[in-house]
């Protein structure tokens, strides 16, 4: 038996659940050197902004028990150079490319949408919304549903109808339900979650905060329960929802949790720093895991943890 | 391209030996001895396979031998827990390493006086770099320094590679004392070096930038800055430095380095965002018609 | 040289910073096997309530990297056999007992801070606000500020005043540090955190939740980061606030990024369940930090990483 | 008390076998070893210094024996994560361990028939528990069951220390099909057996106890929960056992077992908090007065 692993997220139709996270892929190319990327569900990009991004200064990372700290700051080349060099080298790979995008406020989010709706072959817009609200001394997006709601609804109403919109939440929020609902109500098609919980380390040695400028973004394997909570919860208020689950996936029974949790496909982030090939193998061993418990259909997983005890998984 | 690509592999440990001050591990890995040019690295995973520690560890390749279909080895000091873990393999255990990673030290076309200065375990990639020159009938000299006597590497190999092998060490306990780039001048000067190699910490690659700018040569160096991947993807390991335009990206070291030309490396504002890098805080304002088609990296 | 590890956070004087985390170290007995606990700078027992507890049923726990999930669900033997069994037996041993209370609401908090003011011994009252407020449909008091201060008003009142009272903090609060601030307005002498992160486990194989019920308490290393960040953060709100860190210290290196971050001394729990004798190890481990180092006196390190690059620390 | 306090050692793998379906590593580990009486067990820390796997796993003690001071074999099948560590280790590597922990099997002070009854890995400590009964003078007879011939443990030997060995397969490819309830009714009677030890998974403990019930005799069985410490401070491993006075408290089969009298069980509850447990929800309502002064462990 070969299982079926196509997954469908409301209108993002998927060859199969395992993604890149926004960020953690590079451009495409680093990775395309271990693997074949035309071969994953999608391709996530690094969230793209309207300029050039310097970043963060080193140190930007490091290392935690199962985990990392981060600070990267977004850099990145700007929309221009993403839409000159970037995306057409990933659709020329026959990469799905999921974009994601950042900005300083409702405005620049929308000029994002809209310049990714004239490229062809944008297979979903991606809303990082723990980007910096300038209006609002710097706080996330995602602390403020209003906020949040605005961005949503500046890009849905800016893209092509036909690109499926996921918001892309942060587990650092004082209601993360709420914040769900609103981001749906504004016109996500869907949801991503998480994305880094805020975190610190002391570099015991300089007595100083380990990555420059003091917190960071914690993610990995030791994340993982925080993201299956927050997916569960999620999934649990708004079942009809789709969902792309992540946080500290690293192998197919990893995987398996997000979408027994209910999530419709889940993204590798930090364990493609450990494993340039994590996604391929994350598949191989989901699809090994769905022969070996004789599933057929991975869809029919996806919020199977809700079910009753004993209630059968339909094949 | 694709013939350089790095591979991903489980290579069996040959021996694990402690050299001075350092640990010397050799692993079976064809496809990265084969490809291997001097200069490259490679990327180490450490903790076995439920290990607490997700981030790879960089180490640059120190020599490669046809033996067993290829090896490679590197060498090490022990310094916080991925390198506690390695110190402690034993022959027959298996690594997973990537390689081989980075751009190399590019060669010249021409056989011309080579000058190789390495601090501390900056030295281990040195040797490759110096059997390459010699093939290609360059005049090699090795300038190397470190804290004190151990931490000396390859004094013997050293002697024998090249045409003169200088040491200084902190102490004084072994060659002479002080720093590399006390002794590097009156080098250049005896070898009428044609360019400098460089590979060691931060503050010494930019005494030895700012020397080989005094006696007027090309230097490469190359640089050591925090990695988590080593293939480019973590955006963690970048260095400020300035592009054929003129302009200063954030380069990462992993991919567009290790080894840059020195001049081209801001070493005063490693640790920092330029504030003229493509991209800095404020940096649209300053030149916002010549719209950039490149990146840092 | 011998450091001083001698800490005071208020009136609280401890010989060492090093003491056990709630609910981590049984009735002390279990320890004492292990190692001498007169040693450590306090036994903090496991949440008291009034009355008898069975808890939550099995499986209670689930591994995690670099962590666990629990559900104890605060089984206990009630504030009765505490006062008649534990506290004496701890203070005949010599140890310093701090007591963690946990209620339904202000009235049973109250009741225990009486209970224990009548009781000879108690160095220290610790306020778990991670309780199901039973008023508000068992949300945590932590959750409301309100409700938070009613409880820590209502200790402090009933409570000797020669006792401390430290509010042991959650980090899932939508503000960390106004909930800090409104606990210390309301009589708190000092603060405890993190408590356990909000997380969950599916088991693969069953496709169920891991740990019986659902969600948990996600503790250990991995969460460390967090904590970090939870204590910067507080410490540089209220740098006058003693605080008492928690959250996957394992070795003395971690004490020491507490202490650094501003916590005044440190706690350690998931730790003791893999190395019984971790309290002991982690003093250990701390003073030799500081010996390399050069460190006279333990206190000087306590926010350090807060001040200015290069300022020396006292000695 | 204090003689018999469990103690943590970092212990010299001497020897890994594999026996059956099982792997059977002894450790040198001679507090632990003096210290054993039959039915205690051992926590084992898994995955080195830079685990990411930080609870112990606990493994019932198999053999003591004197040489090298005192060693300790426990036996195991790879069952997840930590077992499959377990399973590479080689001698002289080191494994952290304590024990010995939990309550022993209570021995007859009177020369009685003693039947043994082990389901799967559960067969491990009735091995140590039959010779100790053989010190004293019992009768021996032992009921071995496993899924397959090759998880039914210690055939063999199971001959040489008991009167009667009778073993059982659910799939029939050794000994009698069936479980060991279908074959231990017999035993009891032909052996006129005064007492039964039973060790196995909670449904065969369930039923040896019944069976026990009916053939009015006294039943001590070793349950299996899932411990995270195994020293009684994390109180995870608890299941719902009847006290002396009739009052159900959640136990910790670490500390307050893992060896209970089998009717003081109640197996039925097993992953519940029965109503009327000790504090259960509601449990106040019921004996407001009765003031208890003894807690669940
Ligand atoms: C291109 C390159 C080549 C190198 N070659 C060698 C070599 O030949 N021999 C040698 O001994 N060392 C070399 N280093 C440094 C080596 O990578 C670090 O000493 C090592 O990663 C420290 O690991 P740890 O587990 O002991 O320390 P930890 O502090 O536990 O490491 C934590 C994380 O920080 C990173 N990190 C820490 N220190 C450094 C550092 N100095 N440079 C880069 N990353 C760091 C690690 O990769 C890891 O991701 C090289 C570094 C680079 C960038
Ligand atoms: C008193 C006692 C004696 C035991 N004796 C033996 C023995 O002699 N041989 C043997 O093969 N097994 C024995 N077991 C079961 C053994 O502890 C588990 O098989 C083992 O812990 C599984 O570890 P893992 O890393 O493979 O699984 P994982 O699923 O990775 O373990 C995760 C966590 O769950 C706990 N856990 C998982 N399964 C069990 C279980 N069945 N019982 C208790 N804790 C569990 C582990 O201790 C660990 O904390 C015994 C269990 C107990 C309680
Ligand atoms: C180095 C790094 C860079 C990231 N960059 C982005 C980004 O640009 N946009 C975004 O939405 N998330 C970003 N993330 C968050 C990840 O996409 C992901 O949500 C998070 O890391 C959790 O998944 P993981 O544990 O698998 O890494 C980044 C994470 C890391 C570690
Ligand atoms: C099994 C378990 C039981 C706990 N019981 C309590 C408790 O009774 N009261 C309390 O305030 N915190 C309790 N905690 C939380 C710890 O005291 C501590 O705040 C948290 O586990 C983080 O520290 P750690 O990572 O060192 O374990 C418990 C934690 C665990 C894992
Ligand atoms: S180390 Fe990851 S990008 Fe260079
Ligand atoms: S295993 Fe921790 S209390 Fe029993």
């Amino acid at each position: 038996m070969i299982p079926d692993l196509r997954v469908r997220l409301g209108e993002l139709e998927l060859v199969n659940p395992v993604m890149t996270a926004a960020g953690c892929a590079g451009s495409g190319r680093e990775l395309a050197q271990f693997f074949d990327i035309a071969r994953i569900g999608a391709v996530v990009t690094k969230s793209v902004m309207l300029e050039p991004r310097a970043g963060r200064p080193a140190p930007r990372i490091a290392e935690t028990p199962s985990g990392m700290l981060s600070a990267v700051g977004l850099q990145g080349p700007g929309i221009e150079v993403f839409l000159q060099r970037d995306l057409p080298w990933l659709l020329s790979r026959g990469a799905r490319a999921a974009v994601s995008v950042a900005g300083g406020g409702p405005g620049e989010y929308a000029e994002l949408a809209r310049r990714l709706s004239e490229a062809p072959g944008v297979a979903m817009i991606e809303v990082n919304l723990s980007s910096p609200d300038l209006a609002r001394r710097g706080r996330h997006f995602a602390h403020d549903p209003e906020a949040a709601a605005r961005v949503v609804r500046a890009v849905r109403a800016e893209a092509r109808p036909d690109i499926p919109v996921f918001a892309k939440l942060s587990p650092d929020v004082p209601d993360l339900v709420g914040l769900a609902r609103v981001c749906v109500e504004a016109g996500a098609d869907g949801l991503a979650m998480i994305n880094t919980v805020r975190g610190m380390a002391i570099d015991v040695d300089t007595m100083r905060p380990a990555v420059a400028g003091g917190p960071g973004g914690l993610s990995g394997p030791a994340i993982r329960p925080i993201a299956l909570a927050c997916v569960y919860e999620v999934h649990a208020a708004l079942p009809e929802v789709p969902v792309i689950g992540m946080g500290g996936v690293r192998t197919g029974a990893d995987a398996l949790e997000f979408l027994l949790a209910g999530a419709g496909a889940v993204a590798v982030g930090t364990a493609i720093f450990h494993d340039p090939s994590a996604c391929v193998r994350v598949l191989r061993e989901l699809e090994q895991a769905l022969v070996e418990r004789g599933v057929e259909r991975v869809a029919s997983l996806v919020g199977a943890a809700h079910r009753a005890p004993g209630a059968a998984v339909r094949g | 391209m694709n013939d350089f690509r790095p591979v991903q592999m489980s290579s069996p440990v040959l021996t694990v030996r402690q050299v001075d001050a350092y640990h010397a591990i050799t692993v079976v890995a064809p496809g990265i001895a084969e490809r291997f040019r001097s200069g490259q690295f490679i990327a180490v995973a450490v903790g076995g396979e439920q290990s607490s520690m997700l981030l790879r560890r960089a180490f640059a390749i120190h020599d490669v031998k046809p033996d067993y279909g290829g090896t490679v080895e590197f060498l090490f000091a022990v310094r916080g827990r991925g390198t506690a873990w390695l110190a402690e393999r034993r022959s027959r255990d298996l690594l997973d390493i990537i390689g081989p990673l980075g751009k190399p030290f590019p060669l010249p076309r021409d056989p011309v006086n080579c000058v190789l200065v390495g601090g501390g375990y900056g030295s281990a990639p040195l040797f490759p770099l110096a059997h390459a020159l010699r093939r290609r009938g360059c005049r090699v000299d090795l300038v190397l320094g470190a804290a004190s006597a151990g931490q000396v590497f390859g004094a013997i190999t050293a002697r024998r590679v090249a045409e003169t092998a200088t040491f200084t060490t902190d102490d004084g306990s072994f060659g002479v004392r002080g720093r590399v780039t006390d002794a590097l001048g009156q080098v250049i000067e005896d070898a009428r070096s044609d360019v400098v190699y460089a590979c060691g910490p931060m503050p010494m690659l930019r005494e030895v930038t700012a020397l080989a700018a005094r006696h007027d040569i090309p230097v490469q160096v190359s640089v050591e800055e925090t990695m988590a991947c080593g293939t480019g993807v973590c955006m963690s390991c970048v260095v400020p430095v300035v592009g054929g335009d003129g302009i200063t990206r954030m380069a990462r070291s992993c991919v567009d380095g290790p080894v840059f030309r020195g001049e081209r490396v801001r070493f005063d504002d490693v640790g920092t965002i330029p504030f003229d890098a493509l991209g800095a805080p404020g940096w649209k304002a300053r030149g916002d018609e010549e719209s950039p088609v490149r990146e840092a990296g």
